[in-house]
């Protein structure tokens, strides 16, 4: 949970704004940043630039340059060093510039970030967030579309986390700061500026617990199959339900939130109620955060089901040339084809 | 070239210095003279203003450079620019989703580029166009990476051109790789089959662990490779001071072989300087470092708003320190190019360019099945099941829909 | 495919020797360093030392230290030179020390290796295999017991195997080498020099494929439950089939061998029988290989399916000190009591 | 101490060189030489044979060091060496899962250990336990991750001394983000409340890019990190010539920070070039590399064996150069301290020794629920349903069956 937020500036704003996913996170680091002087961010041109994604917009003005650190480039270097400003108090946001350059990373993530604090019994905290713009869709060269969330989800003592909406990214983010064990967040890039997904966020709400999935559309006493997803896949599935509905089969959709630890009970019990279930990400399938899911509900929900767990998600091909990623996508008819699939099973 | 050795601080010795202060304005203003003017230990051949300074150490290097010669890296200078504008150009106009510009670094990329042998191999990192000129790459095959139809297609032996790596510093260990193999099959040596390997990163990339083990494992086996480091100044909106305390090719200092800085504007300075270094690598004395002194003119990509972070005042001074202008200005003092030849180079670009356009407007969109293909080279049932099924999929689609 | 193997030491032995898995290694790597010059091998340690489990013992001797490499102290610099030296046409075979040391190469892996071919329309070739001894039961400090495998086998590119007996360790050694695309090779660690399994390997026998799976028992027609396993846990699930069936219950034991892709067709067609699939592995379980297993076994045999499949896996814990391991690896019990859960179903 | 620069090969400016020769047999002499000594501009205040060299520059930073003083770092060299002995005596008697030995390292590790102040944080490797018992981490402590107990369970903060951490490199950016934080903190400056950190790592080290990003990290901060590279000539069964062409000291060179060679035997030399260091550092000066110079007497772990790829001559070499006797030495001949001091010393040990022994034989085995706590810091549900399943499932088989 969020620690309460003291705000120090745009008091005179009214405590709802209407925020795009992007400009959501950004506002939820200023709010991180006023509220504990520990926390810093650091990352490649996340500092003048204001990365390029602009998330980091305006607070290396704000908090100076040694809250902000336009860091030298290398991953390991910058998840490294905050593993150690950690261990010093420091309560580090890392800015990973695009999902395809994490793994230079990977071995302080895996060996160091996930490890010290079971190692030393507890005694270490790392309190480090790695900020990861992920998924696919932008039309962008190699290694800027990918979804690696599933390597991480593998990985004992990570968090893993994903946001859908700005209000998530708002919360989500401060809560994750606020959080002592690491996590990795992985944000939807494709949708950091979309206007169409821009929200009221309340910033005097209580927050729901970072670490929850969420029923995002009920499917009412008659449902006909579930939708679980998280990040970018979350819009796809609910256009695909309300497009279901126009022809009268009604689905619910979740929004797993967390992707390690998982919380799956909300699916499982939208899956007793349900029958069918469609697992959906842009990540290829092979060992993955669907097989996960697909393995846990055939065995919570056995007696259930009445067609086994389909999903849909990218192939098991590296992410290919951005001409092609809108057969590699998961989009809304492969979506409905996969439930009508479910349904005449 | 052995330069004294300058820690930025303390001078041990002295005890304890005082307190690392702010700089001093006259501080400043030396750094920012040492940002354009690359320092005094910087090798120029051929200076803004197109006069020709004598070198010892590399002169003997460019004997044969020639009017006739010169020419040619005019010509090649004009044209990759010229390609270069009309790629920015048709990005703007959405016929490419991205673009990666050399401006400014064209005398760094075509002499280092034409210095290189048949033989020898090039791993590029992604703003070598013009090293891919040089290599004989059409520009036109470079273009499907950038509209993203392709993860890039020419054929990499043929032309002694790696594909292009984006992951800032893996191709420099790849490189390494390469240049070992080069040594372990005998191609190095003063005979006549010797083989060098050449490797290009930016300043930015001198950052990364792969860019040091790249160091480390070619100096411990002796490979022949010569790192070329791009010092365009900056690394997206970084400048170069939040990589290093010291002048980048000091940082081969560290690990036993030459290092040295070139004015990454001047080609033949460029093309001598590699050329020295090619050679010392096929002698079996590789590697070497060179850090080619320049400045990324343009944007980093067409997605980048360097208004942002740096100013318009140092783009001007740049300006001054033109790759081509230079060698234009010496051609045409020293009677070695009169205007026909300028105006023939301008509308033979225009034809380069013409033609560039109009491949990229004509460009065909992969079809779905390629997704699947090349992920091994030998088939994969599970792969194969995948194509299958969405293949049906979309044809459940009929034509049009997709 | 392997090649013909000309050999041209030992040439009077016979072509039967009895071998623990180590020696199998050790020997198939010998016979493909003869067959193709362009094989080397490099790594740490690996030239007079023989590598600290003797794999390559008395290579570097015969071959030369050009062909077998003591490289400098950086899994990044292995790989990412191994696929510079595959580029320029050798066959390296590296060895990473110990599985949790690949981490540092995990950029040149995911980055290059699974890709060039990928990326360049199959023009670059990179015939790398990376051996990775792996998994537990050695009492070692940390970072030295752990199964990765899953990560590999969730990054499309790679073909991923693990051979778990000596007569598959001699073949499909030899076979990842002379196979054109990346091969991460992992061995069982805690076998490698067991005299119980030691066997016969026939060196002019015709090796099984590469890339498929074998049922290793028959459960005859009466089969109870299928094990499906790999590596390491190939030898737990045997001894737990024949405990099994000293109780009168009959299991089917299949091997993976290759972990990706996967060849489940064996699996499938064993379920079918016998209704019940127990998935063994030592890696953690969360978006795991034994996850995608059970995904795609409840989704093919979902009407044959008389439980769930359930899966003995390590926890969802980083790898404890060894003193807890015995807990932490799947036994002869925990793999006979999910037996037993299936049938109770 | 700059020193002339050197490039192995070649001497840029003479055109090619020749192609790189086998050495000839004097090289190999020389370079046998050096492995063992050090070369020239290796600092050393006390020589084997127990002379007391003065050094214009690190003798104001011992000057507080009298026979008392020198007497303390006697008795810590030779509880650490007791120490380790007895824990590589208990490993072979299967109390251990496994030892790291130090022998020969007490020097380096007791002299940079000594050199810190209660407020500076070390960042250890898997070998420092000599550092660790300087920083009042007890001896018994250590034994839990030999014994495979626990992963390291000290106090860290208490002790201002970090887990050890196995894969190779880790620690040096972990060392360099916490020296950062010292900076960020205020704390860097000459004040009394100035702090340091220090970091060691071992020559086969100095490859691993994570190495170079702490070297990259910390110049471009600032950061008040002292690398401590204990360069024990070997990286398991390779010499420290796999990881490098110059002294690892000259490193630095690339960075633009000092690093300087001091004998690594030497408890004196390392107390005095350490106390260097961190003061440039607390002083704003910072990083400094160290290489102490030294030699692995032992294996590197009790399941290597040294005789597969070094010759014992080394070791008999380096057996000369012992840490601990040239102390004696010199504190015999200066009349610094009697035969009583030094069998009260052995005594000592032998108590030491026989404590951790004991403690040893009785460490408790952890239980089972161990397993599944602090991989968070706060509960995780999938985790508990892991937990209890499994504990349940171990309490149906009853007490004594698991
Ligand atoms: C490992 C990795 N991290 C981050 C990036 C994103 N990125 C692309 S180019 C670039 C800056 C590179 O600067 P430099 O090395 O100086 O080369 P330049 O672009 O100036 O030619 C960055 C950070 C990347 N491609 N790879
Ligand atoms: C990343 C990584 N790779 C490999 C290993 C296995 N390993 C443990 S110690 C060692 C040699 C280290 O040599 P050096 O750095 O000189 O330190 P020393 O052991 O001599 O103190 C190796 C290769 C490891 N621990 N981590
Ligand atoms: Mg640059
Ligand atoms: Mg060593």
């Amino acid at each position: 949970m969020a620690a309460p937020v003291k705000s120090t500036v745009d008091t005179a704003m009214s405590s709802v704004q209407n925020l795009t996913i992007g400009k959501a996170l950004n506002l939820g680091l200023r709010r991180a940043m006023e509220a504990d002087s520990k926390v810093i961010v650091m990352g490649e041109d996340v500092g003048k630039l204001g990365g390029v994604f602009r998330i980091t917009d305006g607070l290396q003005k704000d908090f100076g340059e040694h809250r902000v650190l336009d860091t030298p480039l290398a991953e390991s270097g910058i998840i490294g060093t905050a593993v150690g400003l950690a261990v010093r108090g420091f309560r580090p946001v890392c800015e990973i510039q695009f999902e395809g350059f994490i793994f230079p990373g990977f071995d302080q993530i895996s060996s160091q970030l996930a490890k010290l604090h079971y190692r030393t019994q507890g005694k270490v905290k790392v309190p480090v967030v790695i900020r990861v713009p992920y998924g696919g869709g932008i039309g962008a060269v190699e290694h800027h579309s990918e979804s690696p969330e599933s390597l991480f989800a593998h990985t004992p003592g990570l968090r893993v986390v994903s946001c859908s909406n700005p209000v998530d990214a708002y919360w989500m983010l401060q809560q994750a700061i606020t959080c002592d064990d690491p996590v990795l967040f992985f944000e939807p890039k494709r949708l950091y500026h979309s206007g169409a997904l821009k929200a009221a966020v309340d910033t005097t709400a209580t927050p729901e617990p970072l670490f929850a999935s969420r029923v995002l559309r009920q499917g009412g006493v008659d449902a006909a199959a579930t939708l679980v997803t998280y990040g970018p896949s979350v819009k796809v599935c609910l256009d695909a339900a309300t497009a279901a509905a126009e022809e009268g089969k009604s689905l619910e959709v979740i929004d797993l939130r967390t992707l390690s630890p998982l919380d799956l009970e909300p699916v499982f019990e939208s899956v007793r109620r349900t029958g069918r279930l469609v697992a959906v990400s842009e990540a290829s399938s092979e060992s993955s955060l669907t097989s996960e899911i697909a393995a846990r509900v055939q065995q919570e929900c056995f007696y259930s089901l009445e067609a086994p767990v389909l999903r849909v998600t990218g192939f098991d091909t590296p992410y290919p040339p951005s001409k092609l990623e809108e057969h590699f996508l998961p989009d809304l008819d492969r979506v409905l084809h996969a439930v009508d699939r479910a349904l005449a099973w | 070239m052995p330069s004294p050795e300058q820690w930025t601080r303390p001078e041990p010795g002295a005890g304890p210095a005082a307190t690392a202060a702010e700089p001093t304005p006259e501080q400043v203003i030396a750094g920012l003279r040492a940002t354009t003017e690359g320092g005094a230990e910087l090798t120029q051949l051929l200076t803004p203003e197109g006069e020709r300074i004598p070198s010892a150490m590399f002169d003997p290097y460019v004997t044969d450079v020639d009017a006739e010669a010169l020419r040619g890296l005019y010509r090649d200078m004009v044209l990759v620019r010229r390609a270069d504008r009309e790629a920015n150009a048709m990005q703007r106009q959405g016929q490419l989703g991205i673009w990666v510009p050399l401006l400014g670094q064209e005398a760094a990329q075509v002499g280092s580029g034409r210095a290189l042998q048949a033989r020898d191999m090039a791993f590029p990192s992604y703003r070598e166009h013009g090293v891919a000129y040089t290599r004989g790459v059409d520009f036109r095959e470079l273009l499907g990476i950038f509209r993203c139809t392709d993860h890039g297609g020419w054929d990499f032996q043929r032309h002694g051109f790696h594909p292009y790596t984006i992951v800032i510093g893996n191709q420099v260990l790849n490189a390494a790789g390469y240049a070992m193999g080069q040594k372990f099959e005998g191609k190095v040596g003063d005979d006549d089959n010797a083989e060098a390997t050449i490797c290009y990163f930016g300043d930015g990339a001198t950052s990364q662990g792969d860019v040091h083990e790249g160091f480390v494992w070619a100096a411990v086996y002796d490979a022949p490779l010569v790192f070329f480091c791009q010092n365009n100044q900056w690394a997206i909106s970084e400048p170069t001071e939040r990589q290093s305390r010291l002048p980048l090719y000091q940082r081969a200092r560290g690990y036993g072989f030459p290092g040295l800085r070139v004015d990454g504007n001047d080609v033949l300075g460029c093309l001598a300087v590699t050329r020295w270094a090619l050679d010392e690598c096929r002698r079996g004395n590789g590697p070497v470092l060179i850090e080619a002194f320049t400045y990324r003119m343009d944007a980093h990509t067409t997605t980048d708003d360097p208004s942002r972070y740096r100013l318009s005042d140092e783009l001007e001074v740049w300006k001054h320190k033109d790759p081509i202008e230079r060698v234009r200005v010496h051609l045409a003092r020293s009677g070695g190019a009169d205007q026909t030849f300028f105006d023939d180079v301008d509308a033979e670009a225009d034809r380069f360019a013409a033609e560039l356009r109009d491949f990229c407007f004509n460009m065909p969109d992969p079809p779905p099945e390629r997704l699947f293909e090349n992920v091994y080279s030998e088939p994969s049932p599970v792969l194969d099941a995948q194509r299958e099924e969405y293949l049906s999929y979309l044809a459940g689609f009929g034509a049009g829909e997709h």
